[in-house]
């Protein structure tokens, strides 16, 4: 194994000078190290989600807003995501507890959270059955269009 | 003043506001649909918010989402650009009604105008000339005949609610005219769900002239002198210009004067654009008006050095024009070209994909408004105008060579594009000449 | 007119010329080192030529090789742009001995002016306020210490050829004053090949004002109102504007005036600028003038809306300029800001290689001149300007309102530039009160 | 493990010149580098000329100005370039023969044409020995700097 030092300064020389591969072999000692094309690496649009249908109420898809949640979630859990844009609330009144939290169980029909607009009140259901794994965003908070709300381990 | 402003709109238009915003030190949210995520315009906002899916009836066109939108990025006032629910009185009054300013007109303005035929008695009223032609909507088929014999054909059908040349027809005869009542109808129920048609004289061989309104709340109207958007193809405006080279002193006067009049007549209180035709011994006609910015506008700001978004926003703030018609002060001469991804050899079928190749011309008297970059996906969801290519000179010839070389400059790979069809327009004798009317493309290409 | 120009020039100027020569309907040119082939302005041009190696000695300072490739292109006009052989008179002489004009003064002009300390004679010959100094080139050290015992402490040293700041010093006392002239005799003689040096008296915290002059080949001769360039670093200039936010109406009336006086009196005939220092008390002192068009001629053309390459290179031609001073309206604020590819965190140390990303400002007010674009190759041979980014609005605020926009919008990867400093400086308070000296960015940052 | 200075050296010498690859083997020892393929691999800068002294006589380099003879040269044949901008003659004068034509057999003092420029002429020398395999220039026709003009098959 060669002296990490010297492979960190392999790695700054790399960066600085903009590589994207570079790979030393000495006798036994092998070092291979590999940088993403930066080609179009900077346009965003391969964050948009590969889906465009009319409005995605759950699904494991790479939702764009979710960022490396959605890139974990993709491999086992499932997203609940807001249909519109709105303020979220976890509970039907501040006395209340929340609809749901971390552990909780849901089926299809389980009314998660609320979400408010133009005065208008909307419950939302969890439309798939497993329990919370995460809630995505807090209560009284802002939440777009497709927004991931909370993660959810199928059962 | 404004303290937030949410762009209720997408591409170029936004980037405009959003420019507009910035110099007026007002903060800006601007929404987004799933197929411009990532648009590098967002990042010049100082919030982006994704209001739902590709297609504009699942983001752009609902109307209670923006509104929503609006109220979580706590702006008092929503900029409806062009386009999408721009000239939708409803939702202007809904905006208000949520204590949230739509930076237009007020909603009777645009109602009033915004129906052809209402239009058409406001500028009876205002003694501004029209065409001659049914007042207001055609009850049935009879009528239309018993009219048009009486105006003479060939009559122009129009639906009421039109825009962009959607149910538009020409009757050269009788039978002729009912067939086309029929299909008039048919279209203009499909794209506006309203099918009510109304005709009028055909007038052969017009130029599109149109007065560019700068009005307040305070009853202030100015103009700033006239558009010539004659260079169309299909009622697609494809280059415009101004001064207009086609209209003397005289002409010009009378046509600015008749679009204050129409407006004031209307109580209108914002920007907005009087559509005339002029024939071809200079009478003109009164034929619409656009109650909201237009894509063209920064060519009479070029040649008036007035910023027609900055004006728009003060005058919904409340304030007071702050000017006076003799403060304008048009100088020089300016043309727009709009660069739009379609293909001139396949009849202007719209392209989409991404841009990799994306380079914009620059240098003395040269304008460039684009939202487009190298890595931009131009989607097909939307309208196919990539970038507005302006330049502004002492003299028109001298305007027409700086467009050619700045149209030599702009490189745009591997998309189709206008540009090599507004290169040969650049050249051909009758532009140069001034001397086309709004059938000039179709007859020419 | 001239019916084909070469370019002896590279970059952003070269493209700016250019552009003028499309809009002159005047062929053009250009030529090109092996490090600048395949640049995207190259292709602008009629022909390009390749003349030499990457270094500026093998290439664009090779005047036979220039006159050669002027020769083979069949040019009648040679434009030197800026720096390089721009201001070399044996250059233009050998150009004019060739049949081929030199877009520049007469020979005898630019030799009068190039030269400083036959300059200051000229300016005062005219009347025109210069820095109390040696009349002409130091003998010896003794002059000089007597010299500046008369003027007083501190002095500045300059060197008769120089400019940019190379061979330049401020001696505080005696002894200083003896080493700083070995050290300015020595760059002096590095920079160009003329070690002779001149010193004058030191002007606290000055501004550095310009008059742009136009003149003919008829003895016309108009100014074309000042520019601020005070912001500087290290006598580069980073920033100039017009007009100048610390002169009043009376001050700017004498300037522009004596800069013309000072024109007529070397019988100057093409584009110049008379460059003056302007002390905290208003009083202005003649320094130098450059014989050429500067990379902020373009601050001047917005606010005067006259092409300066253009009317210089109708001058070459012998025309005359076919207006008069009181034709010359300035009109808004017009601000310049040099984007160049160096590390303001590295002591502004210039930065080569590939622009990868590279999105430019646009919409209303903005101008852009830069001849850089995705993929372009920045080489290490030649100076760092790769963009000159530029606004023009009604007032100051708004112009500054609008570069700061701008600014945000500029993008460009991966390569370290001035983008940063100049967000900065549009942000400062002493700049946007108008309130900084030449010494401002040393004592700040 | 390689010497990192030396390996920073070749990346130095890689980035100014623009390389997008870099392998060095010595026996034990082996180092690659790699970079990625600039954006505007459209723009013309890679057919820079690598060297770039100051007057390149001759030389099997690829030259951007040859296009793709140059590269089918590259192979064996060796090219005599321009050493300035002007005229070409194939002739000392329109009376007399050319110089050389294909087939001519050249040694590294043979004249193999003039150059004019600003009416003074230069004799241009093969510098080089073989065959003249083709002639690039037409007699009066005007070459740049570093424009090749012989395409020469060495002996």
């Amino acid at each position: 194994m060669p002296d990490i030092d010297q492979i960190r300064q392999l790695i700054e020389m790399m960066v600085s000078n903009d590589l994207v591969e570079l790979s030393v072999r000495d006798g036994e000692t092998e070092v291979t190290l590999r940088r993403p094309n930066p080609k179009g690496s900077e346009t965003v649009f391969h964050a948009i989600p590969s889906y465009s249908g009319p409005m995605p109420a759950m699904g494991p898809s790479g939702g764009g807003a979710a960022g490396s949640t959605v890139e974990e979630a993709a491999t086992e859990l499932v997203e609940i995501r807001s249909p519109m844009v709105g303020t979220f609330y976890s509970a039907p009144d501040p006395e209340s507890p929340p609809f749901v939290q971390a552990g909780s169980h849901v089926g299809p029909a389980t009314v998660v959270c609320v979400l408010e607009a133009m005065k208008v009140f909307s419950e939302i259901k969890a439309e798939t059955s497993g329990t919370i794994e995460r809630v995505l965003v807090g209560n009284g908070e802002a939440v777009e269009y497709g927004q991931p709300l909370f993660l959810v381990k199928p059962s | 003043m404004f303290r937030r402003i949410l762009i209720a709109n997408r591409g170029e238009i936004a980037l405009r506001i959003i420019r507009a915003c910035r110099e007026l030190n007002i903060e800006v949210a601007c929404v987004f649909s799933e197929d411009d995520r990532g648009s590098a315009y967002l990042e010049l906002a100082d919030q982006a918010i994704c209001i739902g899916g590709a297609s504009p009836k699942e983001s752009y066109l609902k109307s209670d989402r923006l509104i929503a939108a609006a109220e979580v990025a706590k702006a008092d006032a929503i900029h409806p650009g062009y386009g999408f629910l721009a000239e939708n009185a409803a939702f202007a009054e809904k905006c208000r009604a949520c204590n949230i300013e739509f930076i237009g007109p007020n909603a009777a303005a645009m109602r009033l105008l915004g129906d052809k035929a209402s239009a058409r008695s406001v500028a009876k009223r205002a003694k501004v000339a029209i065409i001659p032609g049914s007042d207001g909507v055609l009850e049935d088929d009879n009528e239309a005949v018993r009219l048009a014999e009486k105006i003479g054909f060939p009559v122009m059908i129009k639906a009421a609610a039109g825009g962009g040349g959607r149910g538009m027809r020409v009757a050269y005869d009788k039978t002729d005219l009912l067939s086309s009542l029929k299909q008039a109808r048919q279209e203009a129920d499909n794209a506006f769900k309203d099918s009510s048609v109304y005709i009028e004289r055909y007038i052969d061989r017009p130029r599109h002239v149109e007065v560019q309104i700068l009005a307040d709340r305070h009853g202030n109207v100015v103009h700033l002198y006239e558009r010539d958007c004659t260079l169309q193809r299909r009622h697609q405006k494809l280059v415009e210009e101004s001064p207009s080279p086609a209209i003397d002193t005289r002409t010009r006067e009378s046509l600015c004067a008749a679009a204050v009049k129409l407006a004031k007549a209307a109580r209108y209180d914002s920007a907005g654009t009087v559509e005339f035709l002029v024939d071809s011994r200079g009478r003109f006609y009164f034929i619409e008006v656009n109650t909201r910015i237009q894509v063209e506008h920064p060519v009479s700001e070029l040649v008036t050095r007035i910023d027609l978004i900055k004006a728009q926003i003060r005058a919904a703030a409340g304030e007071p024009l702050g000017f006076v018609q003799k403060a304008v002060r048009p100088a020089g001469h300016a043309i727009e070209c709009r660069i739009n991804a379609e293909d001139p050899d396949e009849k202007f079928r719209p392209c989409a994909g991404v841009v990799e190749k994306f380079r914009v011309p620059g240098g003395p008297g040269v304008r460039v408004d684009t939202h487009g970059y190298e890595g931009y996906r131009l989607s097909p969801q939307y309208d196919s105008l990539l970038a507005k290519l302006l330049v502004h000179q002492p003299t028109r010839p001298e305007a027409i060579r700086c467009m050619q070389r700045a149209l030599r400059e702009f490189h745009i790979e591997p998309l189709r594009t206008t540009l090599p069809f507004l290169r040969k327009m650049m050249a051909h004798p009758d532009f140069l000449d001034g001397n086309i009317d709004t059938g000039f493309v179709e007859r020419s290409f």
